[in-house]
């Protein structure tokens, strides 16, 4: 509960008090929701074995709908990487848009540490929507151009897709003994095939217009563009999560016996996904545009091998889910000290910025790196997993999906080369270190997973095998 | 009871009053005397106190408030007491205005408490008359005197269509008793005798009452005449009608419940095509009064799949929808009445609005999030009642609903882009002072959402 | 302490000291930090070594495992590694060669001022191809793999302004990816073959023989895909010539001696694997051999003192493969270790001439060098003896270990390997006599400008040059007696069970083979010396190259092929895909359905036109419908 | 007891106010005259009065209510009219014309 509330509280705060206190001081705000993870966590006396512990619990709209917040491994990994993110997308505003930016960021915080906790779904859904409320004021507050019809576009896309899943949490809870949302609840429903394939449909839309998976993502180019970077950070960094996450947490032990149906069909259409947004990449000019893209590619691997569901795949893809999310943040982090400093985020009107701050060349090439999945940065166990899990489901998607190790050398270092290596076209403002430090954080943490990923992979491993487990229980399709 | 005999006493007196007074004095008074009402009516409907005794004159068989229904009594006396209070009023003589809004008011509580298909016809008629008056109550205006001629026609029309309902009925089932009908609907065999008399005259009847609700296709007054009458008349028109009628029809069908099966198979097909057609015509308005005319139309619809739930019992969820949509609408009708200038009525009369009245955008952001139905406001709990119960007559109806709700998003948030925009030439209109009660009521939205239980409670 | 941590710790210690402090550092601190790391590498593996040699317990090597990396599942990889005696020799060549060319580029880079990220990144690259080479695992393998693809990348690219050698450096890195995939595709074949990617599970499980033909090709295959990405091979080789654009010391140590060895390596580590895949064999061979050739003809025609070697680098490697595919393990083990030498030398030399001759690489540039620099004239002169196949030098007894194998394997790869060893001779020969004989060309330096090369990069050149005349002795030929030969093939025999180490042919054949080769490097010898140094004859400038010439001055247009058959098509996919499929077909829909719904609802002006009669119309309609609807049915 | 009334089936006064209803309908689609109008709504009403009349005539032991419902009717149609004539007066003032299809400003 306070991992939720202390962000609101500040958001609040945030809403009075927001210009006159400095930035670092509310992401430092903002980062103590870290500490109040680990408060819940001793005083409760959390143990890591992959039941999701209730943490809080409520009755609330009636009887069968409670107020539920629960902590594993997994939700763990990913309050870790909101809780994480959320400061430095904190520490990337600009002053003349803290005032209103910092509540609205800290309501996010708020909601996504909702979305991930909530036990019961009911309450699942509505911090899914209520994540998106504040992600639309941000892109429509500064929006870099007059793009109200792309942010329609994309609250209306997730909207619809989000309303999908209600209807098929209300059938579900229809179907519950007791009439309840509860999670367990839900998991105990027996469904028949055509029902799970509706039920499967209605979610499977939420999270494949969230994701996106590839004919779904046409909201996503143009809002990361539009949008200032703190929304694009936040968007892709954690948001995105929100979809992979309800796959594995809610559509695929709830719905597991629409599985078998959808398997082919959605490795297909990531794998396709994973190409097509790699290649559209290789030409792109904006860098927002670019990491969009980029960023479709990466997160269609991770639904793949989500949907190979195989241990290595699921894995590979809860690690890579969080290594994403870090690396997305720190290529839009860089992309918004790219444009502050020397006013373009063209690729073809920047060049030989290296020469500029070599800390800074250093840091964003190591996200890149990151970001091509190069042995030692965080990119490489979760792609490499990723890809046996597709390799071992069927050679040739494995083979396909292969590509993107090629596909995504071939821009990324594109857009490094063109934006910091070659003659320098553009003047650049002098970067403070101050400006520095979120970017040695994450580059920090991508170095140190890219060594060690059994850190994270450790923490997930019960949660997932009790996932797993339930998958298969209650519906055999994992033999 | 109660509040019905507080609303006439006031209608009368404010309305003799007006003779010679302007309107604006009279305000205070009207507005109390329904909090008045309001509040009795909550304290009798949540058993807190029993006024029972005043009542037993009126016969059981005619009208009957059941504690339900005092709570729809309790909240269009408030709602109404919102709005005459937070409108603005003008100077000029006549209170009768006032009046009229009350007597109208009275009319509505008699469709909710009738049970009695003469009582309903008064109720629906008592409701109907002053509101014609008072859509043209803006003498000089020609949008105000078409808008009253329109309503007319098509009210009188559609009562001789509902009276004709009423006929057959009582052809079909020798009562006009609506809890005798039930009981004689029931009996097996003797709704054998006139069977399509009777289903003819649900039908005719319903149309009547479709008609007041605005559901397609029998919508075709509301757009026009929200648009002419009085920015007030129209908030009131679009909140207590709708209301009353709801309850009156949800009512009316109950007495048919022999018929659901049947009854459901066209409610549900009106329901969707009445979603899909306010939503979808709103999207191209322009003018913020017909947006919202065309969004009351597609509540109806929501609404509409109501009557296809099993009703008794679950009359709380209308009452929940109901909250929420008076809320919102009232708060919204309120907003574009302050910004609207003469010549201004689309959207683009809150340009700027975050800028210049951070509080009044904040407010409107909140009553548009509770009406198009979005978490942690009223609306959304309303809404998710109402499919939640609907879902398990017609899966189909509710993803259609919530499609529609999808595309009402569109032109909801229309008026974010007007309110978001830095406007270099501040609006004058946007400076004032927003009145105490529309926060109040935005908070009470807010308080409702996060503690949607207390409807539950109620009932 | 364990060596093998000493080993490793040394360069990447030295890589982040001098990568996080280099810029506050002198740069002699950081250059012979730099060496000194690497050195002491070299010296501790010299000393596992000695126990190797001296030491018969020691035949098991050395493991070492620092932490579980992945354990998932059944899917579990160490982060761990294991000295024996095929990567002790590899550890050897590149810690060896590595520390030399550290100590030369002290010298050659010293006026640079990414000189501290230099020697940061070559630190970086000798600890990411020691991991390669001493990794326990294939996991380990990929890891060094991929690493030292980045480090040829970030030294490739090392002179960032220039936006040409940028492209190059990105050329480099996707055509190895492009490798890449089809090792990591040959690892979850193994893995799924063997559930392990441990050499001591995998490895004896290929040897045992139970594992389908197919499957081994499959993996064979697979894993060829990467080494021919690394080795470049055809079709993978155009990233080499190209790579030319680092620094000198970069391309004699990555692009010579160490990195694109490694898929020689990744060969004979798998030696059981490829041995029991004849298919895979035979394309190896063909490939090598057709690489080979088409590198060496290529050469013929370059003109920059550093493409030269980079084909004759390609071309060798080639070699190495036609030996693999062959089955002589050894042999490309060997010709791997004295190439090493040889083209270290080589490379070094000519960075020593480019250095004097202030960064001009056109040989047609130069020309009577030997005056001035007699150092790098007379060590360069080793080089190209050794490569072109001088009697008892290293490479004269690697080569014609490999023109052995392939004689008593397939009598056309030997006759086309000997054309392939005669181009060598003429291009390298062509080089040599434009470069250091003659008069001198350059019109922008003065003649007398041109000097020797400081010490640091003579000494290194020296020492290469007695290795490379020496080189040999690392595997005799058995006609110098018995106890001294295949002291190599001896050495790898453990590594090597599968492959046959004896010599089925006879005395005769094989020195009349020998006379072959002797005779074709006289051939070219004189061939070359009578055109460049008695004719004094000048390489024609690209144009005025007629025909054939043109043809390989244009090094066959494979970089024109592959850039109309794949990048633009795949740049064109791009534009389509974003521009049309995206915007107009997928984008198109969505925003379709909007615009759809947006003119419906405009339709709604015919109906609601304000008109009281129409509505009561339209209304008395649908009540009709209404009632027939709800009346019939 | 013979009643005259009961001498015809029930069914001819249906079918004499459908008419009936039918007639003012079509009057009230295809006439003008906002009095005209006002005039076929009546006649509307009117044959829903005959209908009431009739049938309470008809139940078994003479059901009054649908007598007094014709009385409320009366009355309220009465007073509709009263206010409709109002409001058509007060129309006329301002646009001199009683012909409805000329009042089509407020509209889509």
């Amino acid at each position: 509960m306070e991992i939720i509330i202390l962000p609101l509280f500040l958001s609040v705060l945030a809403a009075a008090f927001g210009s006159k206190v400095n930035k670092i001081v509310w992401g430092a705000l903002s980062a103590l929701t870290l500490l109040a993870m680990i408060w819940v966590k001793s005083n409760l006396n959390i143990q890591n074995d992959g039941v999701w512990h209730t943490t809080y619990d409520m009755p609330w709209f009636s009887s069968g709908i409670h107020f539920t917040l629960g902590i594993d491994g997994f939700t763990g990994l990913m309050l870790l990487l909101t809780n994480i993110l959320s400061p430095i997308i904190i520490f990337s505003i600009n002053r003349d848009k803290q005032k209103s930016l910092l509540p609205l960021i800290l309501f996010m915080q708020a909601a996504l540490n909702g979305v991930f906790m909530a036990k019961d779904g009911l309450m699942f859904y509505i911090f899914w929507e209520l994540a998106l409320i504040p992600i639309y004021f941000i892109c429509l507050l500064y929006s870099s151009k007059d793009a109200f019809k792309t942010t329609i576009k994309f609250f209306i896309y997730t909207f619809i897709g989000s309303l999908a899943m209600l209807a098929s949490l209300i059938y579900l809870y229809l179907k519950t003994k007791n009439h309840s949302f509860a999670y367990e609840e839900l998991l105990a429903v027996q469904l028949n095939h055509a029902e799970s394939i509706w039920v499967g449909a209605g979610f499977l839309f939420a999270f494949a217009v969230k994701i996106p998976i590839f004919p779904f993502h046409s909201w996503q180019a143009n809002t990361y563009t539009y949008a200032p970077a703190q929304g694009s950070m936040l968007l892709s960094g954690i948001m995105l999560k929100m979809g992979l996450y309800g796959l594995i947490r809610w559509y695929m032990p709830i719905a597991a016996e629409s599985i078998s149906f959808y398997q082919p069909i959605i490795v297909t259409l990531s794998v396709i996904g994973v190409i097509y947004g790699a290649v559209i990449a290789i030409k792109q000019n904006d860098l927002k545009r670019l990491i969009a893209f980029s960023s479709l590619s990466h997160v269609g691997l991770i639904a793949a091998g989500f949907f190979t569901l195989t241990e290595i795949g699921i894995q590979g893809g809860i690690l890579q889910m969080f290594v994403h999310g870090i690396n997305v943040v720190a290529l839009f982090y860089i992309v918004e000290i790219i444009e502050t400093h020397s006013g373009s985020r063209e690729l073809s009107g920047l060049g030989g910025l290296a020469k500029f701050n070599r800390l800074f060349a250093a840091l964003y090439l190591i996200v890149v790196l990151g970001t091509a999945a190069v042995p030692f940065t965080n990119g490489f166990p979760g792609e490499f997993m990723l890809l046996k899990g597709v390799f071992d489901y069927n050679t040739i998607s494995g083979v396909f999906a292969g590509l993107t190790i090629i596909l995504c050398a071939v821009y990324m270092l594109r857009m490094y080369q063109f934006s910091m290596l070659g003659e320098s076209k553009t003047s650049f403002k002098e970067i403070g270190i101050k400006q520095l430090w979120p970017l040695i954080i994450l580059v920090v943490i991508i170095l140190v997973i890219g060594i060690s990923p059994m850190l994270i992979l450790d923490k997930v491993n019960p949660s997932v095998q009790k996932i797993m487990l339930e998958i298969s229980n209650s519906k055999g399709v994992l033999s | 009871m109660i509040g019905i005999f507080i609303t006439f006493i006031g209608a009368i007196l404010v309305l003799f009053l007006g003779i010679s007074k302007q309107e604006s004095s009279s305000k205070n008074l009207s507005a109390s005397f329904l909090f008045l009402a309001a509040i009795l009516s909550l304290v009798e409907a949540l058993g807190f106190a029993n006024f029972s005794s005043i009542a037993t004159w009126a016969p059981k068989t005619m009208i009957d408030f059941s504690q339900g229904e005092m709570m729809f009594v309790s909240l269009l006396a408030a709602v109404t007491s919102a709005i005459i209070a937070i409108f603005p009023s003008s100077n000029h003589k006549g209170s009768d205005k006032l009046g009229l809004m009350m007597l109208s008011l009275t009319g509505a509580f008699m469709m909710i408490g009738a049970n009695h298909l003469v009582m309903l016809f008064l109720g629906i008629e008592v409701l109907s008359i002053p509101l014609y008056v008072l859509a043209g109550s803006d003498k000089l205006n020609l949008n105000s005197n078409e808008a009253a001629i329109k309503y007319f026609l098509m009210g009188a029309f559609s009562t001789a269509i509902f009276l004709l309902g009423c006929a057959f009925i009582y052809g079909g089932t020798a009562t006009l008793s609506l809890t005798e009908i039930e009981v004689r609907m029931s009996i097996v065999g003797h709704f054998a005798e006139f069977p399509s008399l009777v289903k003819a005259g649900v039908v005719l009847m319903s149309t009547g009452l479709l008609f007041k609700v605005s559901a397609f296709p029998f919508h075709f007054w509301a757009p026009d005449v929200y648009q002419g009458s009085p920015n007030k008349i129209t908030t009131f028109m679009a909140v207590v009608v709708k209301i009353a009628g709801f309850v009156a029809f949800s009512n009316f069908l109950q007495a048919f419940s022999a018929l659901s099966g049947w009854n459901n198979q066209w409610i549900i097909l009106l329901s969707v095509l009445t979603i899909i057609f306010g939503n979808v015509v709103a999207l191209s308005q322009k003018s913020v009064k017909r947006t919202l005319a065309y969004s009351s139309i597609a509540h109806a619809g929501y609404l509409l799949l109501f009557l296809i739930t099993p009703m008794q019992g679950n009359m709380w969820v209308l009452f929940a929808y109901s909250v929420a949509y008076a809320l919102s609408t009232v708060v919204l009708f309120y907003f574009n009445d302050k910004y609207s200038t003469n010549g201004e009525f689309g959207f683009s009369m809150f340009t700027g609005l975050f800028h210049s009245n951070k509080s009044a955008a904040i407010l409107m952001t909140i009553a548009l999030f509770s009406i198009a139905g979005i978490p942690i406001t009223v609306g959304f709990t309303a809404k998710y009642y109402l499919f939640t119960s609907a879902f398990d007559v017609s899966p189909i109806a509710v993803c259609i609903a919530l499609i529609g709700s999808a595309i009402s998003i569109v032109y909801y948030f229309k008026g974010f882009k007007n309110i978001y925009e830095v406007d270099i030439n501040m609006n004058q209109l946007h400076a004032s002072k927003i009145h105490w009660i529309v926060y109040m009521m935005v908070a009470v939205s807010i308080v409702l959402g996060m503690c949607p239980y207390l409807f539950e409670r109620c009932f | 302490m364990n060596s093998i941590a000493l080993i490793l710790g040394l360069p990447i210690a030295g890589f982040l000291i001098n990568g996080l402090f280099g810029k506050s550092l002198p740069k002699s601190v950081v250059g012979w930090l730099g060496t000194f790391a690497v050195l002491a590498s070299f010296v501790i593996a010299l000393g596992v070594f000695n126990d190797f040699r001296l030491n018969p317990d020691f035949q098991n090597g050395l493991d070492f495992k620092l932490f579980t990396f992945l354990n998932v599942g059944n899917f579990h990889v160490d982060f761990a590694f294991s000295l024996d005696r095929l990567s002790v020799m590899m550890t050897l060549i590149i810690t060896g060669i590595g520390s030399l060319i550290h100590l030369y580029s002290i010298a050659y880079m010293h006026d640079d001022e990414g000189f501290y990220k230099f020697f940061a990144y070559l630190n970086l690259f000798i600890f990411n191809m020691l991991i390669l080479v001493l990794g326990s695992n294939f996991m380990m393998l990929f890891f060094g793999w991929e690493g030292v693809g980045l480090c040829s990348y970030l030294l490739i690219g090392f002179w960032y302004k220039n936006a040409e050698y940028g492209k190059a450096a990105r050329k480099a890195f996707v055509m190895n990816r492009i490798g890449d995939l089809g090792l990591l595709m040959g690892l979850f074949l193994i893995f799924h073959q063997y559930q392990s990617l441990d050499y001591n599970i995998v490895l004896p499980k290929i040897a045992d023989g139970s594992t389908s033909v197919y499957m081994l090709t499959a993996i064979s295959m697979c894993l060829f895909v990467g080494a021919m990405g690394k080795s470049a091979q055809i079709p993978l080789f155009t990233w080499l010539p190209d790579a030319m654009a680092g620094p000198t010391p970069v391309s004699a140590l990555i692009h010579a001696a160490t990195m694109v060895t490694a898929g020689i390596y990744l060969i004979v580590r798998c030696e059981a694997l490829f041995y029991l895949s004849p298919i895979t064999n035979n394309v190896i061979m063909w490939v090598g051999l057709a690489t080979s050739l088409l590198a060496a003809f290529i050469g013929l025609k370059q003109n920059d003192i550093k493409k030269v070697l980079a084909y004759s680098t390609v071309s060798q490697l080639g070699l190495m493969f036609v030996a693999l595919g062959c089955g002589a393990y050894t042999a490309a083990m060997f010709h791997l270790a004295t190439h090493a030498f040889f083209k270290a030398l080589l490379f070094l030399g000519s960075g020593s001439v480019i250095h004097a001759m202030h960064h001009e690489q056109d040989i047609r540039q130069m020309g009577g060098l030997k005056a001035k620099m007699p150092i790098t004239y007379i060590t360069f002169l080793i080089g190209t003896l050794a490569i072109t196949g001088f009697p008892f030098l290293s490479g004269f007894f690697s080569k014609d270990e490999i023109l052995i194998a392939a004689f008593e394997h397939n009598k056309i790869v030997y006759v086309l390997a000997i054309l392939s060893a005669t181009v060598t001779g003429l291009y390298m020969f062509r080089m040599f006599f434009t470069t250091f004989h003659g008069t001198y060309r350059n019109h922008h330096h003065s003649f007398e400008k041109v000097h020797e090369s400081p010490w640091q990069m003579s000494v290194p050149l020296m020492i290469l040059a007695v290795l490379s005349v020496l080189g040999g002795l690392l595997n005799l030929p058995k006609y110098l007696g018995e106890g001294v030969s295949h002291k190599l093939a001896h050495w790898l025999a453990p590594i090597l069970p599968m492959a046959e180490n004896h010599s089925e042919i006879s005395h005769s054949t094989e020195f009349a083979l020998l006379g072959v080769a002797i005779t074709i490097f006289i051939v070219a010898f004189l061939f070359t010396r009578f055109k460049y140094v008695s004719k004094n004859a000048v390489p024609e400038s690209d144009e005025k190259t007629p025909y054939l010439g043109k043809l390989l001055a244009n090094k066959f247009y494979v970089d024109e092929i592959y850039d109309t058959i794949i990048v633009k098509p795949l740049e064109m996919c791009s534009q389509i895909l974003d521009s049309f499929v995206d915007s107009k077909i997928i984008g198109g829909f969505v925003s379709g359905i909007s615009s759809v719904l947006l003119k419906i609802s405009g339709l709604n002006k015919r109906i609601q036109n304000g008109n009281i009669e129409y509505y009561l119309t339209f209304m008395v309609i649908a009540l009709a419908l209404f009632l027939g609807f709800n009346l019939l049915f | 007891m013979l009643n005259i009334f009961q001498s015809l089936d029930i069914s001819h006064y249906i079918y004499l106010s459908c008419v009936l209803f039918c007639i003012g309908l079509f009057g009230v689609l295809f006439r003008r005259n906002a009095i005209v109008l006002l005039m076929c709504i009546e006649l509307m009403l009117n044959a829903v009065n005959l209908l009431f009349a009739a049938f309470s005539e008809y139940m078994g032991d003479k059901d009054a209510n649908g007598q007094m419902f014709v009385f409320f009717i009366m009355v309220v149609a009465a007073a509709e009219a009263a206010v409709g004539l109002a409001i058509l007066v007060m129309v006329y003032r301002n646009t001199r014309k009683t012909d409805v299809s000329f009042l089509d400003s407020l509209k889509d």
